[in-house]
């Protein structure tokens, strides 16, 4: 069935090479402008609370998704939080091989129902577990700009008396 | 608009909001890459190229010859039944003089985009340049003729067809 | 082809037009769909379905844009998806949260439409490339004006139609948008300003275009029944069109959009109209270009091909005219986030027919009117016909 | 969600073999070889018989902006309504079955594709998929999403690492008796436990490997579906949902999406319960997602699918077979037409023309479908012999 001919020799097979050339420029938006620059300049971690759905939102939304309200009730959060989940990364967004693994989590911070998806560093890949206390690590005031890296990684607490260390 | 609304959402900014850093926003680069295949119908009609040869499909039920070749008859559904090798010639169907390249900034020298009906078609017509001709005497209905490159620098490409000029009366 | 049930639109809602909006995507979308709700009274727990409508990945460089936008539009937990019909797919949204509704698998679906062209550098137009055949076109470089041109300057030759014809589309468009809250482009200009503009690819002018935009709108559909609960005043959509035509858009006369006729007919059909011309009160027509708001007055029949210059240049078509077209301003001077500009005709209709549009109102007492939009390779109609 | 019920048959499939790669066809060649075979075996003529045309894709894995400008030509579809659906096969087939349903049409076409082997870059492009503020900064593969899902499920649930390679092996089997397979294996669970790690614990070999290949669907009314064959498919239930799209936000070891949409589908069926499916084909793009989906649609309690794995229920032969086509494992990962591939296997089990895989006395059976990573989206359709 098909077509009275097909291609029989590799040699008639013919590709090409091309891309989407395009390169984006994103506005972080009305929650996220106000989040990142107190995470910027007052090295403050802000989620905000739907009182509705009982729910605190991080990062930070202008309404709910779930009962869709208007929201505007922003609350400071611990930089510390637990691990509800995690995974090890042997590859980059490209596809090329990482020199180091990365450990990627999501970290539930204390005080809201949400996790920040992050790099867990200074542990070793066997220590790590879901429960695990874990806090924020920031980027010095003079290197943050305003985005998701100006926390530079989540590692194991060690305030004293915390239960993973 | 309705009684309940009052305002519309929305906040505008210029291009310096963001340039400034009034505003945050993040960059990313995409490597968004293909190999896309050119398969039956247009591996035959790019090879055919490169011999300086333009080739339809012609479907026997209607007897159209399409250009650019596809293996099927899309108004019959039915897949076509031959191969025609057509002249390198046709009449301009229309045309367009371009101050502008594909990213949207300007050109000096204009190009002149056209769809040419190929003779020997019903019809069937490619996207391709007029050139060696001012703009202002390109007209509809004009017979063109294919410009080629040397067969040395045909790769198998569109682009083996430099363009189509004003044909000799 | 008769619908078993009707659907009405019970609510609408959209933000402003901009060049460069502030808000991410999913902002923008939930803008519109909150006004939307909040417009009929009704909450997010009230929607049974969402279908979302979005053009290009390529402007805002996500990919799967409708499950990135599913919060944003009230898709949470429920029944959500995306359709795509190009630069149709703002009037295609509508009909496709109608078949939502009208198959009866729902009583209401939210219906919203988002498009942030302003995150693509360097320019909006770059995504537009990869529109072309990878093989047979691209390679020549093409600019999306081009293919526009090309049609609109066939349009031009076959009926012998004069430039200023075509421009008094985009200065009555352009002027009927200063009653728009939410327009990007309003501003009187006269025609010899869009003849002297500048010359982007001949025949189209820099004032024949619509800008681009980021923006969002949205509707909300329900069943006969629930409509009838939610308000005094639904707005039916009594017919629903659509029809695409080849890919190999070279081998067509692209001097009449015979998809458009299609389409049309379908929804002619469906809504028991025999005469368009005289049963339709005003319409919305796609206008990215102003040739585009002609060449669709033909396709929607609401006049004789080659005709619809001649109605626009003797001011048939002016708000206050027998035939009333984009009285909202269109996308040439709302403002044209794709798929939003496309359900913005819609919301206009509902607006209209409802007798809600303020400053824009069409004089007399509109009962049917019609909205069509229209993209891919010059490819695509589709069309709504709503009744008050 | 079910308000009414119309009664709607599958009447045609058509699929061509998955490949690893196809260079030697286009993406159009591969559509028409589909849509050739599913019309033959519907017995239709698509450019008189078939009245609507519902396409399903992704820009960004075409490489191609505004995709559906190049469906109509290789499906019959040209100068007639074609839309197209963002989204796996099944929400397309979900349309198509609304616009029966509404009366608008008869007879409706179903077409997905995949050309992975078009794609040079596939996992920037699902990076691109990844919130641009929030997750993208990360860089790392995206198949962490998968990682993240594994670690939580496995967890909760009680499953284990070599209950997840034990899918694998089983399906990989499976695809031994399937020609349209492109990956079948007699690989063992301890080859996927020695497989690189990919996003620990995700191996190498509990992901899907890319496939080529195109399906189409022919859908009608039940009149007309009783004009065209004698066996006609039913379709007697279907739903789909999306859960948060926020990662953020995310209940990391459940696939909400698949209860919801199972629910959905059930409560529209008005007599077919879990128990009475006698096989499953359901989404195992990730080894452990057909443990964490068996789970969420109820077919087994939490931790439950692992053990009845390694039992052998879930074999050809076994209790309840799921995935006897040799699922996405087996056949290989065909992006937005994975819910189409799989239907097609039901129907050939329900018109007992599976061959050596052949279940036995099969009468009804699930498809289920995951939109990938990183989404939390999917459809479920239930199927019937018999015109329940």
């Amino acid at each position: 069935m098909g077509f009275a001919e097909k291609i029989q020799s590799p040699k008639d097979i013919k590709h090409m090479e091309g891309e989407i050339p395009v390169n984006y420029l994103y506005t972080v938006g009305i929650a996220g402008e106000r989040f990142l620059r107190e995470l910027r300049d007052n090295a403050k971690i802000l989620g905000i609370r739907c009182s509705r759905c009982k729910l605190v939102h991080v990062p930070p939304r202008t309404y709910c998704e779930r009962c869709f309200e208007r929201l505007h009730d922003w609350v400071e959060l611990a930089s510390e939080g637990t691990i509800e989940t995690f995974t090890i990364c042997y590859f980059s967004a490209n596809g090329n091989r990482l020199a180091e693994p990365e450990i990627i989590a999501s970290v539930k911070l204390n005080g809201a129902t949400a996790g920040f998806i992050h790099r867990i560093r200074d542990t070793n890949d066997r220590d790590i577990r879901i429960g695990m206390n874990v806090e924020a690590v920031l980027k010095e005031r003079g290197e943050r700009v305003g985005s998701l890296l100006d926390i530079a990684y989540f590692r194991p607490c060690r305030r004293v008396g915390s239960e993973s260390y | 608009m309705n009684v309940r609304i009052k305002e519309f959402a929305g906040t505008s900014l210029h291009e310096e909001d963001i340039r400034q850093g009034r505003v945050l926003s993040v960059s990313y680069r995409t490597r968004a890459q293909y190999l896309w295949s050119a398969g039956v119908a247009i591996g035959r009609y790019l090879a055919e190229l490169k011999n300086g040869r333009i080739v339809g499909r012609q479907c026997d039920k209607c007897g159209r010859t399409a250009v650019p070749p596809r293996m099927f008859c899309e108004w019959c559904f039915r897949p076509n039944d031959r191969w025609v090798i057509l002249k390198d010639s046709g009449v301009v169907n229309t045309f367009s003089v371009s101050y502008i390249a594909a990213d949207a900034t300007r050109i000096t020298e204009p190009l002149i985009p056209a769809v040419i009906q190929i003779d020997g078609t019903t019809g069937a017509g490619i996207l391709h340049l007029i050139g060696q001709a001012d703009p202002k005497k390109v007209e509809f209905g004009m017979r063109v003729q294919a410009m080629w490159k040397p067969p040395q620098d045909r790769t198998g490409s569109i682009l083996d067809i430099k363009y189509f000029k004003p044909a000799e009366r | 082809m008769l619908a078993k049930k009707r659907v009405a639109v019970v609510g609408a809602g959209m933000t402003k037009f901009m060049r460069r909006a502030q808000e991410t995507g999913k902002e923008l979308a939930y803008e519109a769909a909150r006004m939307a709700l909040d417009s009929c009274g009704l909450r997010i727990q009230d929607i049974e379905s969402v279908t979302m409508g979005s053009a290009p990945d390529a402007f805002d460089g996500v990919h799967m844009k409708g499950e990135y936008l599913i919060d944003g539009s009230g898709g949470w937990r429920k029944p959500y998806m995306r359709n795509y019909v190009g630069g149709g797919t703002g009037v295609f949204a509508a009909i496709h949260g109608w078949q939502h509704v009208a198959s009866g698998l729902f009583d209401t679906c939210l219906v919203v439409c988002e498009e942030k062209m302003s995150s693509c550098k360097p320019h909006p137009q770059a995504a537009f490339q990869t529109i072309f055949d990878n093989f047979t076109e691209r390679p020549l470089g093409p600019n999306l004006v081009w293919i526009f041109a090309l049609e609109m300057h066939r349009y031009m030759h076959v009926h012998k139609i004069p430039k200023e014809k075509i421009a008094v589309v985009s200065v009555k468009n352009k002027k009927n948008a200063m009653d728009h809250p939410c327009a990007q482009l309003a501003q009187k200009i006269t025609v010899e300003d869009v003849l002297n503009s500048e010359v982007l690819v001949w025949p189209v002018q820099r004032l024949d275009i619509s800008p681009t935009s980021d923006g969002a709108a949205a509707v909300v559909l329900a069943s006969e029944d629930v409509a009838r609960k939610i308000t005094d005043s639904p707005v039916w959509i009594d017919g629903v069109g659509w029809n695409l035509d080849t890919a190999y858009w070279t081998s067509r006369d692209l001097y009449y959009p015979q998809y458009v006729e299609n389409a049309a007919r379908m929804a002619y059909q469906m809504a028991g109209i025999r005469n368009p011309r005289e049963e339709i009160d005003f319409a919305e027509p796609y206008d990215p270009f102003d040739y585009k708001e002609l060449h669709h007055m033909e396709g929607l029949m609401l006049c004789a091909k080659g005709e619809a210059p001649t109605l626009a240049w003797e001011g048939v078509t002016q708000r206050d005219g027998k035939l009333p077209i984009c009285p909202s301003g269109g996308l040439l001077g709302v403002g044209n986030p794709i798929a939003a500009a496309g359900m913005m005709k819609i919301c206009e209709l509902f607006w209209q027919l409802r007798r809600e549009a303020g400053k824009r109102q069409v004089p007399g007492n509109p009962k049917t009117a019609v909205a069509q939009a229209w993209g891919d390779l010059m490819q695509v109609g589709t069309v709504v016909v709503m009744r008050a | 969600m079910v308000k009414e019920m119309t009664r709607i048959a599958i009447i045609g499939i058509g699929m061509t073999q998955l490949r690893s790669i196809t260079p030697d066809l286009s993406y159009k060649e591969m559509m028409f070889e589909a849509a050739l075979k599913a019309y033959n075996d519907a017995g239709v003529d698509p450019r008189t018989d078939v009245q609507s045309f519902v396409c399903s894709s992704e820009d960004f894995l075409e490489g191609t902006s505004i995709f559906d400008e190049y469906v109509p030509d290789q499906i019959g579809g040209s100068l007639k309504p074609v839309c197209t659906i963002s989204g796996d096969g099944l929400y397309s087939l979900a349309t198509a079955y609304m616009q029966i349903s509404a009366g608008l049409v008869d007879v409706a076409a179903v077409e997905a594709h995949s050309k992975a082997s078009d794609i040079a870059s596939i996992r920037s492009i699902m990076s691109l998929a990844l919130d641009p503020i929030y997750v993208r900064p990360l860089d790392v593969d995206p198949y962490f999403v998968g990682g993240l899902e594994m670690t939580r499920f496995l967890h909760d649930s009680g499953n284990t690492r070599e209950q997840c390679a034990l899918v694998v092996e089983k399906n990989r089997r499976n695809a031994l008796k399937n020609p349209y397979a492109a990956y079948p294996s007699m690989l063992t669970a301890q080859d996927v436990l020695k497989s690189d790690h990919m996003c620990q614990p995700l191996r190498r070999m509990d992901v899907a490997e890319p496939a080529d290949g195109a399906a189409v669907v022919v859908l009608a009314s039940e009149e007309k579906a009783k004009k065209f064959r004698d066996d006609p498919v039913w379709i007697v239930g279907l739903g789909w949902c999306s859960d948060t799209p926020c990662l953020e936000a995310r209940q990391w070891g459940e696939a909400v999406y698949a209860k919801m949409a199972a629910n959905e589908a059930f409560r529209m069926t008005e007599n077919v319960r879990p128990q009475d499916i006698d096989l499953l084909e359901i989404d195992d793009s990730l080894s452990f997602k057909e443990l964490q989906h068996l789970e969420a649609m109820g077919f087994c309690g939490k931790g439950e699918a692992g053990p009845l794995t390694k039992e052998g229920a879930t074999k050809l032969g076994g209790e309840l077979p799921v995935n006897a086509s040799g699922g996405s494992l087996g056949m290989g990962y065909t992006f937005e037409m994975v819910g189409l591939q799989r239907l097609c296997e039901v129907v050939l089990q329900l018109r007992n023309q599976a061959g050596e895989r052949q279940v036995r006395n099969a009468e009804k059976g699930l498809v289920q479908c995951w939109r990938g990573i990183p989404t939390a989206s999917g459809a479920v359709v239930i199927l019937s012999s018999e015109r329940s």
